[in-house]
């Protein structure tokens, strides 16, 4: 059962991995944001498939810190520009 | 067992490598901060293979987190002086050095 | 309808909204959260009680005035729907995109917004994302801007039941006429 | 029975990895930004419900289905709110990275 876990894991991480093409590509920055909230989201999943198969449950704990770090990064990203600083 | 863990670590230890080939080489500094933020995902993600959560915490939080929060605002910061430098740096505290 | 700026509450006036009814069901509400995070440790509380006030208080802070409060008969009907449309929006854009052309005629298309409770509109403006071929992309002056994926579809129907449904949520009546 | 829930859960998370195998080749095959984040807010939500679903079979008590349960909820209200803000960036043109 636990092999099913870590095979679907596996499977994630190369779709993350594919994934990161959007990175490298771009191309405006707020498409490599996304990519890296896609990577976020993907890895929570990865997360949860190994917490039972390696019996960590606390990995769940690192999985909500993902959470927080895809939400915090987008609001540092998505600030908007202050009209004094508009060229 | 086994041999599937092997397969993910290698996996995940190409793309670790891969990604932080492509965040060093990488000539656009903002594209080089995202490359960052998704090699301290997969970090984490290896410290979290090896069973120490506690290390993958940190890493997400502080390393992909808050290292990647500011080094956003830092590279946006260059990349604003550097337009600024070719018309003029207006509302600029001229904290940083002297205008070039 | 922002023609003045209402006050900040003051720290009186928030002390005894905590400990109203609102309040209290915040506290419990984030109470539980520590208690999810946290697990089932006595000890845990010398961090999580005084936590669990800070959110209390920081989130009494700022809402500004008090709005409708979800129901719970509406979230009840709320939560198979929106399931169901999750499910649906997924594999509409799998669909969409599995193809060997891929599927799609983006547009833009405007939708004013009858809910009047500020809480109302973003949670509706939330789900638009989560509907299948929607996705809000502004908001201004109780207008959404509502990207489509196929824009040749017509959206303002399942909009208005998807409005409908948030307005039952909130337990409001929509008002006025529906229009493009 | 204990075959048959696991045959449920195999197929869900299996199902869960197949939208997010859809959210990668959306992100990659679609146009323009706004389609992408599309794919991205509407397949992963749904991917990772579904996967979280699978693993409730191998909780070991209610508060890690807690957690999970609130996990996904925040995964799926912080999705929305960012494909938000990036679409009206985007939109209006007025972020600090355009």
């Amino acid at each position: 059962m636990h092999e099913i876990l870590i095979a679907v894991a596996i499977i994630l991480l190369i779709s993350m991995s594919v994934g990161l093409i959007r990175i490298v590509i771009g191309p405006t920055p707020a498409d490599r944001m996304m990519a890296a909230q896609l990577l976020g989201t993907s890895g929570i999943g990865v997360l949860a498939l190994l917490a039972p198969a390696l019996g960590v449950p606390a990995l769940m704990d690192v999985a909500l810190i993902f959470a927080l770090l895809a939400a915090v990064s987008v609001a540092a990203f998505t600030r908007r520009r202050v009209g004094q600083d508009r060229p | 067992m086994t041999q599937l863990l092997l397969l993910f670590d290698v996996v995940l230890l190409t793309t670790l490598l891969a990604l932080a080939v492509a965040a060093v080489t990488s000539p656009e500094p903002r594209r080089a901060v995202m490359l960052f933020i998704a090699f301290g995902l997969w970090l984490s993600m290896v410290w979290a293979r090896l069973r120490a959560p506690d290390v993958a915490l940190a890493e997400a939080a502080i390393g992909a987190g808050l290292g990647g929060a500011l080094m956003l605002a830092a590279a946006r910061r260059a990349a604003k002086r550097e337009a600024g430098d070719s018309t003029e740096s207006a509302g600029d505290s001229g904290a940083g050095g002297p205008p070039a | 309808m922002t023609t003045t700026e209402a006050p900040a509450p003051s720290a009186s006036v928030i002390a005894r909204r905590l400990v109203s009814l609102h309040g209290l069901t915040r506290l419990v509400l984030f109470a539980g959260f520590w208690l999810v995070f946290a697990g089932n440790d006595p000890q845990s509380w010398i961090i999580g009680a005084p936590a669990v006030l800070l959110a209390s208080w920081t989130a009494e802070r700022l809402s500004r005035r008090r709005g409708r409060d979800v129901t719970l008969g509406g979230l009840l009907r709320y939560i198979p729907f929106f399931l169901w449309e999750s499910i649906l929006g997924g594999t509409d854009v799998a669909k969409r995109v599995m193809r060997p052309e891929v599927d799609i005629a983006p547009g833009l298309i405007e939708y004013k917004i009858r809910l009047t409770e500020p809480g109302a509109r973003v949670f509706f403006l939330d789900s638009i994302s989560l509907l299948p071929g929607t996705l809000s992309a502004d908001y201004r002056d109780g207008i959404a801007y509502v990207h489509a994926l196929d824009a040749d579809e017509d959206l303002l129907d399942p909009l208005r039941r998807l409005e409908l449904r948030v307005a039952d949520l909130f337990g409001e009546r929509l008002g006025g006429e529906p229009d493009a | 029975m204990n075959i048959l829930l696991d045959l449920l859960s195999v197929l869900l998370i299996l199902a869960g990895a197949f939208f997010f195998i859809a959210g990668t080749v959306g992100l990659l095959r679609l146009p323009d930004l706004f389609t992408r984040l599309h794919a991205l807010t509407k397949a992963d939500n749904l991917g990772l419900g579904l996967i979280m679903l699978g693993c409730v079979r191998f909780a070991p008590d209610g508060l890690y289905i807690a957690k999970m349960l609130l996990l996904w909820l925040l995964i799926m209200a912080s999705g929305a709110t960012a494909s938000h803000l990036i679409a009206k960036r985007a939109l209006r043109g007025d972020g600090e990275d355009y």
